[in-house]
């Protein structure tokens, strides 16, 4: 079912944002940075939803993803008058100034793609492609099944802080010293490439120099994967160790076709932006509401359901990629 | 027992402008093919400016030059470089970072920009050259760090690796010891036989007579006269060089020679001067007489804690000074008009106001703040006793005229009040009635009690103005000549320097 | 002069020490720090940024300093990026003129701001280092150049070699090497260039073209720019408006200054550049297998900077070059 | 020595007419700019005439733009300071470290500001006692400075205190504090180099330092006042970009420098030294703050922003420099 609601999704990638009336709600969605392609698929998933709904959309981002680089675009926004902001935060803290006083204006906060940990009273609600509790050990299961459930793995990670990833990297924690099925299974290292391909290139080399019976690598980010999963192809090692994690089927699919990488996983962006448009319309026409424990109906996902933490996700569970079905994604 | 002398060079009525001063007047000169010709005069009598005519530096205001008997126009260094002219600074002009034989080359290799280097060539013709020139050096060396004498051997190669008809030397020998001055001789004697022309600058008059065939004296910009050396004596010459005869400005009223201002005793900076000792009084005018490079400027520098000196003793009104800046020598009741006014005088784009107060910060802003109209006062009050002549106060000092540019700086030091005033060349590039003016100045100022020393490379400047001259040459001083027994040629004795010892 | 000449050799000899030295420590305390595999990681990180060094030290040899070679890097890398987008038929090869050319055109650029209204090249480059990047993003529409795009062969270059098992990446940058040693030590323009960064009053008194020499300078340290801008797109699969090239101007001088290259122009060669290079190269591989975190690494730049500034300046004694100065 | 070619002379002729001084400035430019920037936004967008909007995008620029004053009369000196936002971020992140670890928030301002100052000395050291060009030194010591600064703070962000946070929220007549700031600096800072017999200097040296040293002027003393000062401001500025943000990263204003740059050089200080106006800088930072919240508020791509940054600095140089060799003041 996830899969045919992808299919659907992409389905419509080729049509183009429609013309407005001035009752429509506008939504204005602010990226990490422009120039990322993962919030190109996300962004396209807010085009194609305000085609069916009414709403205008707005893409804005700034140049880099530093911490207080959104402020000026948020406050831009207050200024414009939209209705929802929707926006990844670059910081769990530094925007909670702006986002007070677009509240204070009327203005619906949704955090998408990432959530203001520890603030979240300055948000409405978030909306998160899948559950994060399970990633980790959806993560584990992956590697596991690539390398035998036996020998060391490592984790090449994003930025030290980034609070996603470590929070799924406790969960790989928990779930390799809770579960018996992976007990043959060590975690030598940690390391984190800060999303920089260079970085990550270096850190997964010395991984690969500082532990010679390394079995598997687990990326959970989308730059470390392909920088991984290259290095392991330049150095022709792809049956020794595997690498997995997090990536963009348009990154990996030479990896995956040239079988350096086996597998691997994410979500679809592209449905974030479509439930976050009907969301954001639903809540400002009130037929939605971000209380915990409602429901709602979005076409293509079925019923979605607003969790704990005013919290929603898109999909249960994570979508696997692999030589089979990676030429059935386009993002 | 010659043919007559085919002519390489005839200038004819060559001037120069710079900025409205005349530095050079029609001057007509023929040079023979295969001959050393010299060049003499007085500091800024022109020689200079002259050769960097030759050799395309500058561009003449009027006058044309006949190369060979066809017309030629020099308009750059490089067309003087095309036509076989090369011309060796005064200072010595290099790459330091390049190898020496690179430096030999540079300029004269053909060829597009991505055309190849052929270094061995280079380096062996290098060679060839340095060994003509006796100097023993690697030229595959950067030339940093190569001393002045041999900067100066690797120029001569230049001009020897250029083949040039006409080689100008500006004082080559100033730097060089004995035994490489014979050793350039000898090379321009060679030279000379292969048939090229060489200009030969320099104050040494012994030289000259060793090694040139004619000699021509400058002198105020003008050429004064042409000789064959054998028919010209020193004496002569130094006589055509200081030309007029001496009509003594009117020093309108002689001060009264008070108390010792300033004791200087053994001050020396390696390299610059050495073993300077001299007492200044009130009311006193001191020259300070040489040529330019003998050290004159250093010493002021010196005293006034621009560059201060390295040992030796300055009394201020008995009192031991250490003066490490001009801070200090202002404190001291010290000022110092500098011989460099562009570049060490004036605030170019600043206004004449803002340049006049410039020492007397604590006159014009009492409590800190610019107080505009003590301002006004100070500045408006400064032009008037010195008749600046000037459009507004606040217009920029760059648009006044050298005369009033140097008397905004003289003014600017006399707010300071100061006892004791050091003036460096100050009637420089000035028109001839400004510089009445200024003598009535500098004796004005002497009356009132304060102690001048002035340096000027001007004899009769010198002569009219001073109560005792001292001459310095090559960072010493040579003569002390009270104001009674001065004459333009004791003084010009003291300051050529007699025997070719390089310091 | 022999001592100056000494103290260059020991700048080379010098790194030459420092990278063993480094290497050893390191080696001591990881021992396959020292194995031909950690040569290859080394020499697979350096290429971008010895080209990009070869730009530079050219630039600084004719004292002059550009700041955009970085944005220059993203601009060229996007235009080929683009172009590959937009005619994924097109021969992959005539992605390297069309980097190259378009870097040389960006560097003109820079060139004609210097030399006809005679500004200082430090604020000039400041200002296209901004310009550039913002021209690359609007060119790419802010939208990165994904892995799919870019055409295999070129990918191909990072990890397949003609000879010795070493990479075509690798191969180009020390080929990008040795023809800058050529034409900074045997073309006149090379000689020029130096002598315009050791005396600009006297070069022209010698013949020197400065306005061309600073034209030509500028626009290949563009070209050379837009060479890494195809490498960049093939060692690391994809072209991002913002990261590519972004801070790659630091990184290359702090490997310049290292390799002696002197700020007051005149004085650098391409070995030292290379052996700075090298050791940057060996500092990076090194603080992930010694486990320092990736953070350090800009304040070690910084730091070698002002070190390298200060040995330079006692290797030189040279006076003043301030602003200030220079204008009057 | 040759003989320099002095100007025409102009003693004779008469002053220039006061309106042409007063217009033939690069101010008046920049002011020009300005009215035209505030035309052409509130065409672009309509919601964008609004007094307390532009304040409030003010507060974002607002520390930079402190700094930019300050950076006026290095430039003016004859020096150049490109490190100034890297210090602000060092700084702040040193100030929030430091009262993360539970030291009192008065002493870890002190601390930050001292470490300010510690970067100003660092700068004046290699610039002014090393006489190395300080356009060099100062790029290296902004690598130095954000890479100390990513060092201490990783990619975490140091929360401040609640107390601390929302200095743009302090309102003094309707008028956010930092705004009230700048202008009080501005003001201060346009008195001490107007009308102080330091100020007076700071033109002087900057305009022809040997000169200045031949007049009894202490161009050394001066240029390490102003290095000092500069990194002390920067330091205040930024901590107070971390009251404002409520909390402080590595990266904060990354790339300000170029920034504070053009906002000198946009409101006429010119690049060699010796000329330009507190004034002008004034003027400037409310320009650049029209043309860059005009531009999101338009919601433009961020990167004609930049664009406009980079042709701005560059046009700003050629055309100052244009005026200032016409006028000779």
């Amino acid at each position: 079912m996830l899969k045919k609601s992808l299919l659907a999704a992409t389905a419509v990638l080729t049509l183009t944002a429609g013309t407005s009336t001035a009752e429509d709600i506008d939504i204005v969605f602010v990226g990490k940075n422009t120039g990322n392609p993962y919030f190109d698929s996300l962004t396209q998933g807010f085009v194609d939803a305000c085609e069916v709904i009414a709403c205008n959309f707005e893409f804005v981002a700034p140049a880099t993803a530093e911490a207080t680089s959104q402020i000026p675009f948020l406050e831009a926004q207050i200024q414009r008058g939209v209705d929802v902001i929707a926006i990844s935060p670059n910081s769990p803290d530094a925007l909670n100034q702006v986002f007070q006083s677009a509240r204070d204006q009327g203005i619906i906060v949704l955090t998408v793609n990432g959530d203001i940990t520890g603030n979240e009273q300055f948000r409405d609600a978030t909306i998160l492609p899948t559950d994060f509790t399970k990633v980790g050990a959806d993560q584990i299961e992956m590697v596991g099944s690539l390398i035998g459930y036996e020998g060391e793995i490592a984790i090449l990670s994003a930025t030290t802080e980034a609070p996603d990833q470590n929070f799924w990297i406790e969960g790989m924690n928990e779930t390799l010293a809770n579960d018996p099925k992976y007990a043959n299974m060590t975690l030598v290292a940690t390391v984190y490439g800060d999303d920089q391909p260079e970085k990550s290139t270096t850190e997964m080399e010395a991984l690969l120099a500082n532990f010679p019976n390394l079995k598997g690598v687990i990326a959970p980010t989308t730059v470390g994967i392909a920088a991984a999963a290259q290095v392991v192809q330049s150095r022709g090692i792809a049956d020794q160790v595997k690498v997995t994690g997090l990536g963009l089927p348009s990154e990996m699919r030479e990896f995956v076709k040239d079988g350096t990488v086996e597998g691997f996983q994410l979500w679809s962006p592209y449905n974030e932006g479509w439930l976050a448009s009907y969301f954001a319309v639903g809540l400002k026409n009130g037929t939605m509401t971000n209380e915990v424990g409602g429901t709602f109906e979005v076409p293509n996902l079925g019923t979605i359901t607003i969790n704990e933490g005013n919290s929603i996700n898109t999909q249960a569970a994570l979508t696997t990629f692999n030589a089979d079905n990676i030429d059935d994604f386009d993002f | 027992m010659k043919r007559e002398p085919s002519m390489l060079v005839e200038a004819r009525g060559i001037s120069k402008q710079f900025g409205g001063v005349e530095v050079l007047s029609d001057v007509d000169l023929d040079l023979h093919a295969g001959e050393i010709h010299a060049l003499l005069g007085e500091n800024g009598a022109g020689k200079s400016t002259f050769a960097k005519i030759l050799a395309g530096v500058h561009r003449p205001t009027r006058g044309t030059l006949k190369l060979n008997g066809s017309k030629v126009d020099v308009t750059n260094p490089i067309a003087a470089q095309k036509l076989g002219i090369a011309l060796i600074h005064q200072e010595p002009i290099s790459f330091p970072d390049l190898s020496i034989a690179e430096n030999i080359v540079m300029g004269r290799q053909g060829g597009g920009l991505l055309s190849r280097v052929p270094w061995a060539k280079i380096i062996a013709d290098a060679r060839q050259y340095l060994d003509m020139l006796g100097v023993s050096l690697d030229v595959t060396l950067p030339m940093r760090g190569l001393s002045i004498a041999n900067q100066q051997m690797v120029e001569i190669a230049r001009s020897l690796a250029s083949d040039s008809k006409l080689i100008i030397m500006d004082e080559p020998t100033a730097p060089l010891t004995p035994r490489e001055v014979d050793t350039l001789f000898n090379i321009a004697r060679r030279l000379r036989e292969e048939g090229r022309t060489i200009i030969f600058i320099s104050h040494r008059l012994e030289e000259v007579r060793m090694l040139c065939d004619r000699v021509t004296i400058f002198r105020d910009g003008a050429h004064i006269s042409t000789q064959k050396i054998d028919d010209i004596s020193d004496e002569d010459i130094i006589k055509l060089m200081i030309g007029r005869t001496l009509k003594k400005f009117m020093r309108k009223h002689v001060a009264e020679i008070g108390d010792i201002a300033m004791e200087v005793s053994e001050l020396s900076r390696p390299g610059a001067f050495e073993d300077v000792s001299f007492t200044l009084r009130r009311g006193e005018i001191i020259g300070l007489g040489g040529l330019v490079g003998a050290g004159r400027t250093d010493v002021a520098r010196a005293l006034f804690g621009v560059e201060p000196a390295i040992s030796g003793h300055i009394r201020i009104n008995g009192v031991d000074a250490m003066i490490h800046t001009p801070t200090d020598a202002i404190d001291l009741g010290l000022a110092f008009v500098p011989e460099d006014r562009a570049g060490h005088g004036i605030f170019a784009t600043l206004s004449v106001e803002h340049n006049l107060t410039a020492a007397v910060p604590g006159k014009i802003a009492p409590s800190g703040f610019i107080s505009r109209s003590l301002e006004r006062e100070i500045s408006r009050k400064a032009v008037d006793d010195l008749s600046i002549r000037l459009a507004s106060l606040r217009q920029p000092i760059a648009e006044l005229s050298g005369g009033n540019q140097q008397k905004a700086i003289l003014a600017r030091w006399l707010l300071t009040e100061p006892d004791i005033l050091i003036l460096d060349e100050p009637t420089r590039g000035i028109d001839i009635g400004v510089k009445a003016e200024f003598y009535d100045m500098i004796g004005d100022l002497a009356e009132q009690g304060r102690a001048i020393l002035l340096i000027s490379s001007e004899l009769p400047e010198l002569l009219s103005l001073c109560d005792r001259i001292l001459v310095m040459s090559e960072g010493r001083i040579t003569a002390e000549i009270p104001r009674e027994e001065a004459t333009q040629e004791n003084i010009m004795q003291a300051a050529v320097p007699r025997k070719g010892v390089a310091a | 002069m022999t001592l100056v000449r000494s103290i260059l050799l020991r700048r080379e000899a010098g790194i030459v020490v420092m990278i063993f030295a480094f290497c050893l420590a390191v080696g001591l305390y990881k021992p396959h720090f020292l194995t031909v595999q950690s040569l290859r990681i080394i020499l697979l990180l350096v290429p971008l940024i010895m080209i990009g060094a070869m730009a530079q030290m050219l630039v600084l040899v004719a004292r002059h300093v550009d700041l955009s070679i970085g944005s220059i890097l993203g601009f060229s890398a996007m235009v080929v990026g683009l172009m590959y987008r937009e005619f994924p038929d097109i021969y992959w090869l005539v992605g390297f003129p069309v980097a190259i050319l378009t870097g040389a055109f960006l560097g003109l650029g820079n060139g004609l701001l210097v030399t006809i209204f005679r500004l200082p090249s430090i604020i000039v480059t400041l200002g296209t280092l901004s310009l550039y990047r913002g021209l690359t993003f609007i060119i790419s529409d802010a939208r990165q150049i994904n892995r799919s795009v870019i055409p295999t062969e070129l990918k191909a270059m990072s990890r397949t070699s003609p000879i010795f098992d070493i990479p075509w990446i690798i191969l180009i940058a020390f080929g990008v090497a040795l023809m800058t040693y050529v034409v900074a030590r045997h073309t006149q323009l090379g000689r020029q260039i130096y002598a315009l960064g050791s005396n600009p009053e006297a070069a022209p008194l010698r013949g020197i073209d400065v306005a061309k020499v600073t034209l030509v300078v500028f626009t290949l340290a563009g070209a050379l720019s837009g060479l890494a801008g195809i490498l960049y797109a093939s060692r690391w699969g994809f072209v991002n408006p913002s990261n590519t090239g972004a801070g790659f101007e630091f990184q290359v001088i702090a490997a310049v200054v290292i390799g002696g290259v002197s700020i007051n122009g005149g004085v650098g060669t391409v070995s030292g550049t290379v052996l700075g290079v090298l050791l940057l190269g060996c500092v990076s591989a090194a603080l992930p297998l010694l486990g320092i975190p990736g953070s350090t690494q800009n304040a070690i730049y910084g730091a070698v900077i002002l070190i390298a500034l200060l040995i330079d300046r006692s290797v030189r004694q040279r006076g003043v070059t301030s602003l200030s100065r220079a204008a009057s | 020595m040759m003989n320099s070619t002095p100007a025409p002379t102009r003693e004779l002729a008469p002053a220039r007419p006061t309106w042409h001084i007063v217009l033939v400035r690069p101010e008046t430019m920049t002011f020009l700019l300005l009215l035209f920037g505030l035309v052409g936004a509130s065409f672009l967008s309509p919601f964008f005439l609004d007094a307390g909007y532009i304040l409030r995008s003010f507060t974002l620029t607002a520390e930079m733009s402190i700094v930019a004053l300050v950076l006026t009369m290095v430039v003016i000196s004859g020096e150049i300071d490109l490190s100034p936002a890297a210090n602000m971020a060092l700084s702040a992140c040193i100030f929030a470290w430091v009262q993360d670890a539970g030291v009192p928030l008065p002493i870890a301002v002190i601390v930050g500001l001292l470490a300010g100052l510690a970067m100003g000395a660092l700068n004046a050291f290699m610039s002014i006692r090393m006489q190395l060009p300080s356009i060099i030194v100062t790029i290296g010591t902004l690598i130095f400075f954000r890479g100390l600064a990513q060092v201490i703070a990783g990619d975490r962000s140091i929360r401040v205190p609640d107390s601390f946070i929302g200095i743009n929220n302090v309102m003094i007549a309707g008028i956010p504090l930092p705004v009230v700031i700048f202008v009080l600096v501005a003001i201060l800072l346009g008195l001490v180099l107007g009308t102080t017999a330091v100020g007076r200097q700071i033109y002087q040296i900057g305009t022809n330092q040997q000169a200045a040293l031949h007049a009894g002027i202490n161009a050394k003393k001066i240029k390490v006042g102003l290095f000092l000062v500069l990194g002390l401001v920067s330091a205040a500025a930024g901590i107070m970009a971390a009251s404002r943000l409520g909390s402080v990263r590595y990266d904060l204003v990354l790339g300000g420098e170029l920034q504070m740059v053009l906002m000198a050089m946009l409101g006429g200080t010119y690049i060699f030294g010796g000329r330009g106006t507190i004034l002008g800088t004034f003027l400037a930072a409310w320009l650049l703050v029209i043309v860059s919240t005009g531009m999101t508020v338009a919601n433009l791509l961020p990167a004609i922003q930049l664009t406009v940054l980079g042709i701005l600095l560059i046009v700003a140089i050629i055309a100052t420099n244009f005026i200032y060799a016409r006028t000779q003041r």
